[in-house]
């Protein structure tokens, strides 16, 4: 087991450092000579000496590998630079926006979280049912539905024809219910379908059997035996997901005109903001990165066997 | 296997969308009864009638013939990507299952360090650094994917490469071409298939938030997506240029979601032992 | 002849705390086997028997030692020439559906080997194949059909086949008839023997669990534990010529064969 | 002595046809006595043994006739009455050892659980009472055993701890369906004593298996059966020495392997 976790530990460092390089790589990628856009910035037609100043001065000269622990150095640090849309440091933006979206992700995830584990269970148990064929309609609709056009026909029916809801509503709970209901039914959708299977084909091993013979109730069975079993595959998924939907949120928030951090980041990326644009790409990196790690430690509870099993995949 | 398709209702029904989708994006300027990109400031927001069976929009455009035009750019874009994608999934996947040992474990550890950052993550990112334009969101999109596609094809592959027929070839003298080429790689391509549609399905629907957020695409083109975003302002009082293009992603997006899941449901071996 | 020397195997897997085990399949294993002689090795699972045929087949490399076959050390090739080798040997695997692919007619399984192996032309190669789906009595009609389209006595002909396509000198049968049907077990067996008598399979090693069938196959019997040959019979007949304890148990431990012995 | 189980007309179709799977079998247990259902695979024997229990999906299989234990008719049972009977009055051993348990659950807990199913029992009765059952089957180290999770233990220890389960509540009846199939010889040897030691006590035994040497050991009668239907009843002895049925005959004569009785 310690082994099992020190292996798992070893391989996130070598995850994290390669999450490092990769989000440098892109900040680097850009044609735009950031010395030159940041001696605009500052000055209104810099002379071409006083832009080599600039690049000496941020260290720009240095060969890649020197810049990239320059680089790491600072943001280890916390400082990731600021922002050429707001001028403020990036990092205190990301702090003002991030919440906001937690909040959000949050209360979908919780959506997701009540809704896939028993329609998924009912509709296996209850296989070719009429339950079960309309599960099936309603999860394709589901993972096919634009998000951005789910959250209008929202607007379009309880906020304007049934005005349940407010169309701009801002800080309370009520005001998120749309639109993490917009961001968790594609999701919840594709773990219906994918969580059905998995508890189908449990429900036809051996141990079923077998426990059925012993004479435990088949609701012990399903609810308890059969449920555990099929968890594991579907919670790397779900933190896995919690990840995109802080992506995924720009498309939403920019729906419901919510100030998070998926839409500070389309602005920036709009405006060219390379400093903000790096800054959250890390960030939401290095949360997905944390949410793995969470993953792997509920599944070894879950599921014993699984650090015997992985040991064969790194190993 | 064959007839099971042909009895299946879902993928007849997934099959006929997609064809009917094709057919539409194939054949748009025959079909389309007026130029997409005319603009008409006299005829504004008209309704549906005659000369224009879905109205116009804000700037006075055929409604009907943009929708029909759109399915050119959904099609056309994600069809070739998924194509690619798929390809380049498949030589890594069974690249790394088949050699395995040390290769296959940095595969792993690469494919880990990309699925770290969402693929909108990687395309904003890199549509920030390179700009706006439909070549670099591609770009963008391939860089982002291509680490999926390979790491469940790998899977598929490794499960397919433990099998004693994989043992018996090697037994019976193949080369090791000879069994990923002959061997794995036919008997992996119906889950091959299964994951381009539905990939294809999810590529539409990305495509379109990204041209709804207005990357990708210059101004005015007729893509689904970017029509919705046009329309936005006038959605409370016109919502029906929002509904339409809507409604035309989802049916094309459920073609191949369609499609894909009732493929999946045939060849999942938990359906068929029942 | 094939003359295995001092041959090792170990297996380095890792328990649940990230301990490494060693596993010995085999301990300086040495056995010789002559040309146009059937042999039958038991062992129960865990043996170290399923390894030894792997290794004898060459999918496997042994950790260390020699195998000698026709004055070349096989493990000592290298992969391509060691795929060209396999003309000479072949196995046949235990569950024949699972080894046949799903997705190739039983034609072309069978025809693999003599693709892979020789220069054959496609008139010549047909001929082949139908003169050994013959000996194996399975249908012409059947060899244009799938595996799952196949009862499991026609899968094992077809996987027997193929191993015979390009008349190797020496088969390996690991375990060929575990989990079938008693009448379909009889089937199988009676053919190799009928095979060998007829001078298509003159050497084979029959690799199995149980001590009846072994004794069936071959008057050559090995008994194998713990990566050992500990006992060595030659024109073994019956249960009294076994003398190791453990080969004693072994027979020991069998269900009667009637009520009245019980 | 008392029919304990009697099987009549028992036909299982396969739906949605209704294809018949076992046609028209019908026999009795009595008590202390062991019956054998010997067959080859696709015979239709795991599938009868299945239905007494009622542990095929009522979706896949159209049952009919009548199945009754002592005085009660099993077919028509409701769930709850016959999962109250089974593990008590009628235990199971099951083919695969390897795969009976919940992998992720520890041992201890699938037999407390066992034991709650059936009786009125605290959670630490139920424990000691578990650690109980398998000090009896003469199990090393009881108190680890109940910790350890199934994945941990051999094939040969599981099936010890399920014969020890099948015993917990007293049964009347023991079905084994080709208990010692997965074994190897000497688990294989371990379970037939085991299952002897059963008759010898009093339980009556349904032995299902393609393997006549179990049969020769332990049955005091036989059922063969092809194809769904039993081609030839009989008591052990009748089996052995004087078969009727050609198909038997050639059963005998393939399961006991004997050079020279080669065909031509």
């Amino acid at each position: 087991m310690f082994r099992y976790i020190r292996k798992r530990l070893t391989n996130l460092i070598v995850v994290l450092f390669g999450v490092t390089v990769l989000s440098f790589l892109l900040s680097n990628i850009s044609p735009v000579d950031p010395a030159e856009a940041y001696a605009r910035r500052i000055l209104k037609s810099p002379a071409p000496q006083k832009i080599e100043e600039i690049r000496l001065k941020m260290g720009l000269d240095l060969p890649l590998y020197q810049q990239y622990i320059n680089w790491i150095g600072r943001c280890l640090r916390g400082d990731l630079g600021s922002s050429l849309l707001t001028k403020n440091p990036v990092n205190y933006d990301i702090a003002q926006k991030l919440p906001a979206t937690m909040q959000l992700v949050a209360i979908a995830l919780f959506w997701i979280l009540i809704s896939f584990i028993p329609i998924g269970i009912i509709s296996a148990v209850r296989k070719n049912s009429l339950f079960d064929h309309l599960i099936k309609g309603v999860a394709i609709l589901g993972i096919s539905i634009p998000s951005f056009w789910l959250g209008f026909l929202f607007l379009f029916i309880f906020a304007v024809t049934f005005p349940v809801f407010k169309v701009i509503d801002y800080g309370n709970i009520k005001s998120l219910i749309l639109p993490s209901l917009v961001l968790a039914i594609p999701t919840a959708s594709s773990f219906v379908r994918l969580f059905r299977a998995t508890v189908l084909s449990n429900l036809n091993k051996d141990y079923v059997v077998y426990a059925k013979a012993r004479g435990i109730s088949s609701n012990r069975i399903v609810w308890g035996h059969v449920l555990k079993n099929s968890l594991p595959p579907i919670v790397t998924l779900f933190f896995q997901h919690l990840g995109y939907m802080l992506a995924g949120s720009a498309v939403v928030e920019s729906v419901f005109s919510l100030k998070g951090i998926g839409l500070h980041l389309l602005n920036a990326v709009t405006a060219r903001d390379l400093p903000t644009i790096n800054g959250c790409v890390l960030v939401i990196a290095i949360i997905f990165v944390l949410c793995s790690i969470l993953a792997d430690v509920i599944n070894m509870v879950l599921n014993p066997r699984i650090t015997d099993k992985e040991e064969g995949l790194y190993e | 296997m064959n007839k099971a398709l042909l009895k299946n209702k879902q993928i007849l029904i997934g099959l006929a969308l997609i064809l009917f989708v094709s057919t539409i994006a194939v054949f748009a300027p025959l079909i389309a009864p007026n130029d997409p990109n005319k603009i008409d400031a006299l005829n504004k927001f008209l309704s549906a009638k005659g000369e224009y069976p879905l109205g116009t929009d804000q700037l006075g455009r055929c409604v009907f013939s943009r929708l029909i035009f759109g399915a050119r750019y959904s099609l056309g874009i994600a069809v070739p990507t998924l194509l690619a994608l798929g390809t380049m999934g498949l030589a890594f996947g069974t690249a790394a299952a088949y050699i395995g040992g040390r290769l296959e474990r940095v595969f792993l550890i690469v494919c880990d360090i990309f699925m770290a950052f969402p693929p909108l993550i990687i395309v904003l990112s890199l549509v920030g650094a390179l700009g706006q334009g439909l070549e670099i969101i591609l770009a963008a999109v391939i860089f982002s994917m291509w680490v999926w596609y390979a790491k469940v094809i790998r899977t598929y592959a490794g499960i397919e490469r433990a099998k004693d027929y994989i043992l018996a070839s090697k037994i019976a003298g193949c080369s090791g071409l000879r069994i990923v080429s002959r061997h794995i790689i036919p008997n992996i391509l119906p889950q091959c298939i299964v994951i381009v549609s539905t990939g294809i399905a999810a590529l539409i629907l990305m495509v379109s938030s990204f041209s709804f957020l207005g990357l990708g695409f210059e101004a005015g083109t007729p893509e689904w997506g970017a029509m919705l975003n046009q329309a936005r302002s006038s959605f409370y009082s016109h919502p029906r240029l929002v509904i339409y293009p809507g409604l035309c992603i989802l049916l094309t997006s459920a073609g191949f979601n369609l499609f894909g899941e009732a493929l999946r449901d045939v060849i999942s071996p938990e359906e068929a032992s029942e | 002849m094939i003359e295995l020397k001092d041959l090792s195997k170990r297996y380095i897997s890792k328990n649940k705390y990230g301990k490494k085990l060693r596993v010995d399949a085999l301990k300086q294993l040495s056995l010789t086997l002559v040309s146009d002689t059937s042999y039958a090795l038991v062992g129960e699972s865990g043996s170290g028997k399923s390894t030894l045929a792997r290794i004898l087949a060459c999918v496997e490399r042994p950790t260390s030692g020699e195998i000698w076959f026709d004055g070349k050390n096989v493990a000592a090739m290298r992969s391509k020439a060691l795929r060209l080798k396999r003309k000479e040997f072949q196995m046949v695997l235990q569950n024949a559906q699972s080894s046949l692919d799903p997705r190739l007619r039983i034609y072309d399984s069978i025809a693999e080997p003599i693709r892979c192996l020789t220069q054959t032309s496609r008139s010549d190669e047909r001929k082949m194949i139908l003169e050994i789906a013959e000996k194996v009595q399975l249908p012409e009609a059947l060899l244009e059909r799938f595996p799952h389209e196949l009862s499991g006595g026609q899968q094992k002909r077809a996987c027997i086949a193929r191993a015979m396509s390009v008349s190797p000198k020496f088969i390996v049968f690991d375990e060929s008839v575990t989990g079938l049907d008693v009448t379909l077990r009889k089937q199988i067996l009676d053919l190799i023997l009928q095979l060998n008598r007829d001078g298509r399979l003159s050497m084979f090693l029959f690799i199995t669990h149980n001590i009846d069938v072994a004794l069936y196959m071959a008057d050559n019997i090995f008994v194998m534990k713990d990566g050992s040959v500990i006992e060595q019979l030659e024109n073994a007949a019956s249960y009294g010529d076994f003398r190791h304890d453990y080969s004693r148990m072994l027979i020991e431990s069998l269900p009667p064969r009637s009520p009245l012995h019980r | 002595m008392t029919e304990l189980l009697k099987v009549s007309k028992l036909c299982i179709g396969l739906k949605p046809q209704t294809f018949p799977i076992v046609k028209n079998v019908s026999f009795a247990l009595r008590e202390g006595t062991s019956l054998a259902v010997v067959g080859e695979s696709g015979s239709g024997k795991t599938i009868t043994c299945k239905s007494i229990m009622q542990l095929l999906n009522p979706k896949t299989f159209q049952v009919s006739g009548s199945i009754r234990y002592r005085k009660t008719e099993l077919l028509t049972m409701d769930e709850k009455g016959i999962r109250a009977l089974c593990g008590s009055k009628i235990a199971m051993i099951v083919q695969n050892p390897m795969t009976a348990f919940d992998p992720t659950v520890k041992i201890g807990a699938q037999i407390v659980e066992t034991l709650m199913a059936h009786q009125r029992i605290s959670k630490r009765d139920a424990y000691a009472s578990g650690i109980l059952a398998l000090q009896k089957m003469n199990l090393p180290r009881c108190e680890q055993l109940m910790d350890s999770y199934p994945y941990t233990l051999s094939g040969g220890m599981l099936q010890r701890i399920i014969i020890a389960l099948s015993l917990i509540h007293e049964p009347d009846i023991i079905i084994a369906d080709e208990a010692t199939t997965s074994l190897d010889v000497k688990n294989q040897n371990m379970v037939l004593d085991e299952l002897e030691k059963m008759k010898r006590n009093g339980i009556a035994l349904l032995l299902v298996t393609h393997d006549f040497g179990v049969a020769a050991k332990l049955a005091d009668n036989v059922i063969v059966m092809r194809e769904g239907k039993i081609i030839e009843r009989g008591t052990v002895y009748d089996i052995f020495e004087s078969p009727r049925e050609a198909y038997t005959k050639e059963l005998l004569k393939a399961s006991i392997l004997k050079r020279g009785n080669c065909i031509d």
